[in-house]
């Protein structure tokens, strides 16, 4: 398997990607500190550090980048399931104000209201 | 073809009934004709191509792009026309229009309290006008109910945690069933109330004179009918028999013991007592459950229920 | 077939209890499913007779909660989830594959072991004051009321883990113990099926765990985030609940899709048509059900977007379904067309799923579902679902592989005759609820208004028939083990896997590893008219 | 697939290879397969509890920046580190057992078990401290002198996501003695190591969670 020809240097890989990790780490207390326009920005921001220490972890740690793409799938599938759950839990409970008659503006209107409380909550 | 409407929904009452019910049987036209497409199909098949039928079978087609793509595109279209159809009465029906008559909800464990803007308050049974659109807005003190009117065509869960609307404009005079449809413990199919939509003027004088229950009634009769109307027998029986609450069978004049050891006897003070605070005087073995019925009720109400209990040898 | 097969080879209950055999961990499996229908059908009698009239019959309101309770939670989480993947689905999916096992026979066998935990646990509530909220747990209700409600919910966490496990396997055996020459598109279609009902297992039951535990936690600490006092907020259980609930009914749906698409191609003795398109539309059900659960939540406080959104994605789930039914009605045509038992179940599958799915049109737009919701009409509807299209399936799968299984027959007769009552008593039983539903009853009435008491008894009639046709068809198939095992290996004339072995099948399957070169249901070409008129002169 | 002539061949001197298997790679390839989809049902699992935090958060933003401020930035940081170097000693453990090093196999396996064993420390420090503060969830909330309502509904989730994840902590521990002593008898070698390869997926995934938990609990903006 493609694994075994990167043995050797694989010691030298996991040292870089662990400084990598401690390194976010730090960029992500830092980070908390620093107010970013609204706290909704910041968590994004929090998330994304978040993100890219746990892709670090899963490529190289668990050996995703040279293994069957069979494990790589099930592992996205699982975070896009994730993922609708959590965005069609928040889109219902961002959308539960009492409603404007007819269709066109009703769309409008859910559209303004849902972006403008996005950027101002929490 | 009429005679068919009657058995299969109540009597439409409501402007929102209309188009509900036409989709109805717009979807059930559509239903019956595929079912008996499939079952034709189906039947035709196995009796031609039964085993051993001498009929020309030769090589069939195991898949046949052209009537796979028809038999998706055709559904797919149909369910695209019947979502639209459903959004527009759904989003219809959810927003009240702005001059709609408020009346406030509140359900609790078996029962419908309403308050109308004047003050007025009723129990399990409210009277509006027909042709002017009402709006409830709604609010319950323990679990989820659910407030349906099956003659309006309309259902709105009413949470513990946040106010829930629901809006009608009644086009049929006549008494209309309250019934609540999210499961709410032992009294969920008790919880029965009823909504009687007269003309104006009836609405109007019935407004004045202070919901007018039981006007020239015996007392003991009134209080009969507040039995019922106000939800005591979900809570306590006539016959003996243990409920939620103790049993009004022969208790008047009785001695009680109370939770916290206490004995009282069961005169009318202790009796109005129990209605109006409930909470402070338990009966030793029941649970601290029984809402109040602080005003709620008037000096009228409480003494024929009063009256009532002591009937009851 | 005499000589030593999986079931005489070793004997003794130990034998059964700590065995790895993928054959033997199904038929425990299966006997434990069937006892737990049994005992869901003996609450759902319960519930129809106290339904006869209005008021009270033969039980108080606390009692009737429970008895309907209790049928939902066995029916759902002890019978129909668990049926046809874990006990007709581990018997033959390594069979259908020409493997030797599932991939992890001791997770198998765990799997069975939380299964039996589970039902323990769930059934010891009945001695420790039952649990009368609904299925569902649904809070406030469920966090305020009494009753073994702690105990049932650690009993579904535990079921939960026996769901997962069972998909963990047939997803690993399906990728990697495909018998020599199998791609995945000469896979027989119930493989198909048991991966896209593995899939949902593994994706969807951990919410449910989540779920569970929360709420457990909810009415020991008091965590609060389900109770609106503490400042939680109810409608979120329902998005935890339904998330997973939804894709559930797909767990119960697919496998029975699973067998449909395996029993009427052998009956009709013809490829079934549109396999890759029934192939990928059970995968996009697998994935589209994910998306649709908030359709159980149109007046529940959903917001108005929300509601809308999910009844157009429910719309779109619809099309898998239809075009499925489609295919299997194409694939009778041209057919040389046996009614036996299997396929008589298979034909009745079609014509009340058929009726299921229609009716979840109604419920689906969402002007019909403010009338209908909580009725007695989502009742039917999902009877007509999960009774008429999983168990009939489940029914069409047992006859379809009982002679592999247990190396013996049964008798056709008693089996169209038990099929006629079945499909009598089924539709007595749940066509008069329609009529209810959309005339306004609620569901979960113990008292009802006396207008609804003639639908009521027809309804309660039809169950007694539906009751009678369903012990005549175990009366048959027990009967059918006291006879000696002489099934032949292949009765039916299937191109599968596992009729090239023997009835039933030796402890390792194949004597030797079959090699697989064409696909499925490669039938051997069907006499034209000419040909048939020739032999018969 | 191999032929049936190979797969004898290869099970006469494969280690622990199960008998319906045909050869090792195919056995440590599906334990792969199985082990990632078991991975998944722990992302889902903590996911819901991430999506319950989300909402309730979004519904009490003051009452969770108010929480957080009860939590030690610092300790929550350090336990960061901590599991992130854990993560790697095992990554080390996976490689020494396919290169078939025992010696450096048992060394790292013990530091990850260290690891951890600090990791369960400071998350005791943490909450005695809460429990001496009478920050505890939902009913048993005590604190008194908040601004803000509502703040033990952050408490009620930091103790179950905190809690729920020590506890696969604890579980990946005793993974980890386990394979400790299978590695002291020199089970596993270059052909046979899934059970080291798995356990660390594992262990990856626990501190997978606790990357997104740190910057969720701790550090509220």
């Amino acid at each position: 398997m493609k694994a075994h020809s990167a043995a050797e240097r694989a010691p030298r890989t996991y040292l870089a990607v662990l400084s990598a990790l401690l390194v976010l780490t730090v960029i992500t207390v830092v980070a908390a500190g620093v107010h970013f326009g609204s706290a909704f920005v910041n968590v994004v921001i929090a998330l994304t550090i978040a993100s890219a220490k746990a892709s670090l972890v899963a490529l190289y740690f668990m050996h995703l980048r040279h293994e069957r793409p069979i494990n790589a799938i099930i592992f996205v599938v699982g975070l896009a399931m994730l993922g609708i759950f959590l965005m069609l839990c928040f889109l219902d409970t961002l959308a539960r104000e009492p409603v404007e008659p007819g269709l066109t503006a009703q769309l409008a209107d859910w559209a303004v209201r849902i972006s403008s409380r996005i950027l101002s909550a929490s | 073809m009429s005679r068919l409407r009657e058995l299969l929904m109540p009597a439409a009452a409501s402007t929102v009934a209309r188009d509900v019910d036409s989709l109805f049987y717009f979807l059930l036209g559509l239903s019956a004709f595929f079912f008996l497409l499939i079952a034709a199909l189906t039947a035709w098949f196995v009796i031609r191509y039964r085993q051993g039928s001498r009929v020309r079978r030769g090589a069939a087609p195991t898949h046949n792009t052209a009537l796979e793509l028809l038999w998706s595109l055709i559904p797919l279209a149909l369910v695209i026309v019947i979502f639209f159809w459903g959004f527009h009465g759904y989003i219809s029906a959810a927003v009240p229009p702005a001059d709609a008559l408020e009346i406030k909800v509140v359900a609790k464990k078996w029962l419908w309290q309403f308050e109308y803007p004047n003050g007025l308050r009723t129990v399990n049974e409210i009277r509006v006008p027909v042709g002017k659109p009402v709006k409830l807005v709604m609010i319950s003190e323990d679990v989820i109910h659910s407030f349906y009117v099956p003659s309006f065509r309309i259902k709105q869960d009413v949470l513990p945690s946040r106010y829930t609307q629901l809006w009608f404009e009644v086009t049929e005079p006549g008494a209309h069933r309250i019934l609540c449809t999210e499961y709410c413990g032992r009294g969920h199919s008790d919880m029965l109330g009823v909504i009687h939509a007269v003309s104006d003027e009836e609405y109007r004088s019935w407004l004045e004179s202070g919901g007018g229950l039981g006007e020239g009634m015996p007392l003991v009769e009134f209080g009969r009918l507040l039995y019922t109307r106000y939800g005591c027998e979900v809570c306590h029986s006539l016959d003996g028999s243990r409920l939620e609450g103790p049993s009004f069978k022969g208790i008047f004049g009785k001695p009680v013991r109370l939770s916290d050891g206490r004995t009282v006897t069961a005169d009318e003070d202790y009796l109005r007592r129990s209605i109006l605070q409930p909470q402070t005087e338990v009966v030793a073995g029941y649970q601290p459950v029984m809402p109040t019925f602080q005003g709620l009720l008037g000096e009228r109400e409480i003494n024929a229920l009063i009256e009532f209990i002591k009937e009851q040898k | 077939m005499t000589g030593a097969n999986y079931l005489t080879e070793t004997r003794g209950l130990r034998s059964w209890l700590f065995t790895l055999d993928h054959k033997r961990i199904g038929v425990m499996y299966l006997w434990s499913t069937l006892l737990a229908f049994f005992l869901g059908g003996v609450l759902a009698m319960l519930i129809r007779l106290e339904l006869i009239t209005p008021q009270k019959t033969l039980m108080d309101a606390d009692t009737y909660n429970k008895v309907f309770t209790l049928h939902g939670a066995v029916m759902i989480f002890l019978f129909i989830i668990p049926s046809i993947p874990a006990a007709l689905g581990n018997f033959v999916l390594p069979l259908l594959l020409g493997a030797k096992d599932v991939a992890f026979p001791r997770l198998n066998l765990a799997s069975y072991y939380l299964y039996v935990a589970g039902a323990i646990m769930a059934l010891a509530s009945l001695v420790t004051g039952g649990i009368d909220t609904g299925w569902t747990f649904y809070t406030p209700y469920s966090t305020s009321t009494g009753g073994a409600v702690n105990l049932v919910t650690l009993a579904v966490f535990v079921l939960g883990f026996s769901s997962i496990f069972t998909g963990i396997n047939f997803i690993a055996t399906t990728h990697k113990l495909r018998a020599p020459g199998m791609n995945w598109f000469r896979m027989p279609l119930f493989v198909w099926g048991m991966y896209a009902t593995a899939i949902i297992q593994i994706l969807a039951t951990p919410v449910l765990g989540i779920t569970v535990l929360l709420l457990f936690l909810e009415r020991v600490f008091g965590v609060g985030i389900f109770d609106p006092k503490l400042g939680g907020d109810p409608v979120l259980f329902q998005h935890f609940f339904w998330f997973y609930s939804h894709p559930a009914v797909y767990i119960m749906i697919l496998p029975g899709m699973a067998i449909i698409s395996e029993v009427i191609p052998v009956f009709s003795q013809r490829p079934i048509f549109g396999y890759r398109a029934i192939a990928f539309s059970s995968v996009a059900i697998a994935g589209v059900s994910f998306l649709v659960w908030g359709h159980h939540m149109f007046v529940s406080g959903q917001s108005v977007l929300a509601s809308a959104i999910f009844s157009f994605l429910t719309f779109l789930v619809a099309i898998p379904s239809a075009v499925k039914v489609f295919n299997w009605v194409a694939t009778m045509y041209k057919g040389s067309i046996r009614l036996q038992a299997p396929m008589i179940y298979a034909i009745t599958f079609l014509l009340l799923f058929a009726i299921g799915g229609l009716t979840g049109l109604f419920l689906g737009s969402l002007a019909t579902d403010v009338h209908l919701h909580d009725t007695y009409f989502v009742v039917a509807h999902f009877h007509y679902v999960m009774m008429g299209g999983t168990f009939i399936a489940f029914l069409a799968g047992l006859h379809y592989w009982w002679p592999k299984m247990f190396g013996r027959m049964y008798s056709e007769t008693a089996a169209r005759v038990a099929a006629a009552l079945v499909f009598i008593g089924f539709n007595a039983t749940f066509l008069s609820q329609f009529v209810l539903g959309s005339r306004g009853m609620p569901r979960r009435y113990y008292n009802y208004l006396p207008e609804f008491q003639a639908l009521h008894v027809l309804s309660t009639v039809g169950s007694w028939v539906l009751a009678l046709g369903l012990l005549i068809v175990a009366g048959y198939l027990l009967a059918s083990l006291r006879r000696k095992p002489e099934a032949p290996p292949n009765p039916w004339g299937g191109m599968t896997l596992e009729w090239q072995t023997t009835s039933p099948p030796p402890t390792h399957n194949f004597l030797e590893q079959p090699v697989v070169d064409r696909g499925p249901y490669d039938f051997p070409p069907l006499e034209t008219e000419e040909e048939t008129v020739a032999r018969s002169a | 697939m191999s032929t049936p002539q190979a797969t004898a061949e290869s099970q006469a001197h494969a280690p622990f290879l199960q008998h319906h298997f045909h050869e090792p790679v195919q056995q440590a390839e599906a334990a792969k397969i199985g082990m990632w989809l078991f991975l998944v049902t722990e992302i889902l699992l903590f996911g819901g509890l991430f999506t319950g935090y989300g909402i309730l958060r979004m519904l009490h933003p003051d009452a969770f920046h108010h929480g957080h401020t009860y939590l030690d930035r610092w300790l929550g940081a350090l336990n960061t580190v901590v599991l992130l170097v854990s993560s790697f000693t095992m990554a080390m453990a996976v490689h020494s057992a396919r290169t078939g090093e025992r010696k450096r196999l048992v060394r790292f396996l013990l530091a990850t078990l260290a690891l951890a064993a600090v990791f369960l420390g400071v998350k005791y420090v943490e909450y005695s401290h809460k429990f001496h503060e009478g920050l505890l969830p939902g009913r048993f909330y005590s604190h008194k002198g908040d601004p803000v309502p509502g703040v033990h509904m952050f408490f009620s989730l930091y103790f179950v996501m905190t809690g729920l994840h020590g506890l696969h902590v604890v579980a990946g521990m005793v993974t980890i003695g386990w394979l400790l002593r299978r590695a002291l008898r020199g089970h596993f070698s270059p052909a046979y190591y899934n059970p080291v390869e798995i356990a660390g997926l594992y262990w990856h995934l626990v501190d997978m969670i606790w990357i997104y938990l740190f910057p969720l609990l701790y550090l509220i903006s």
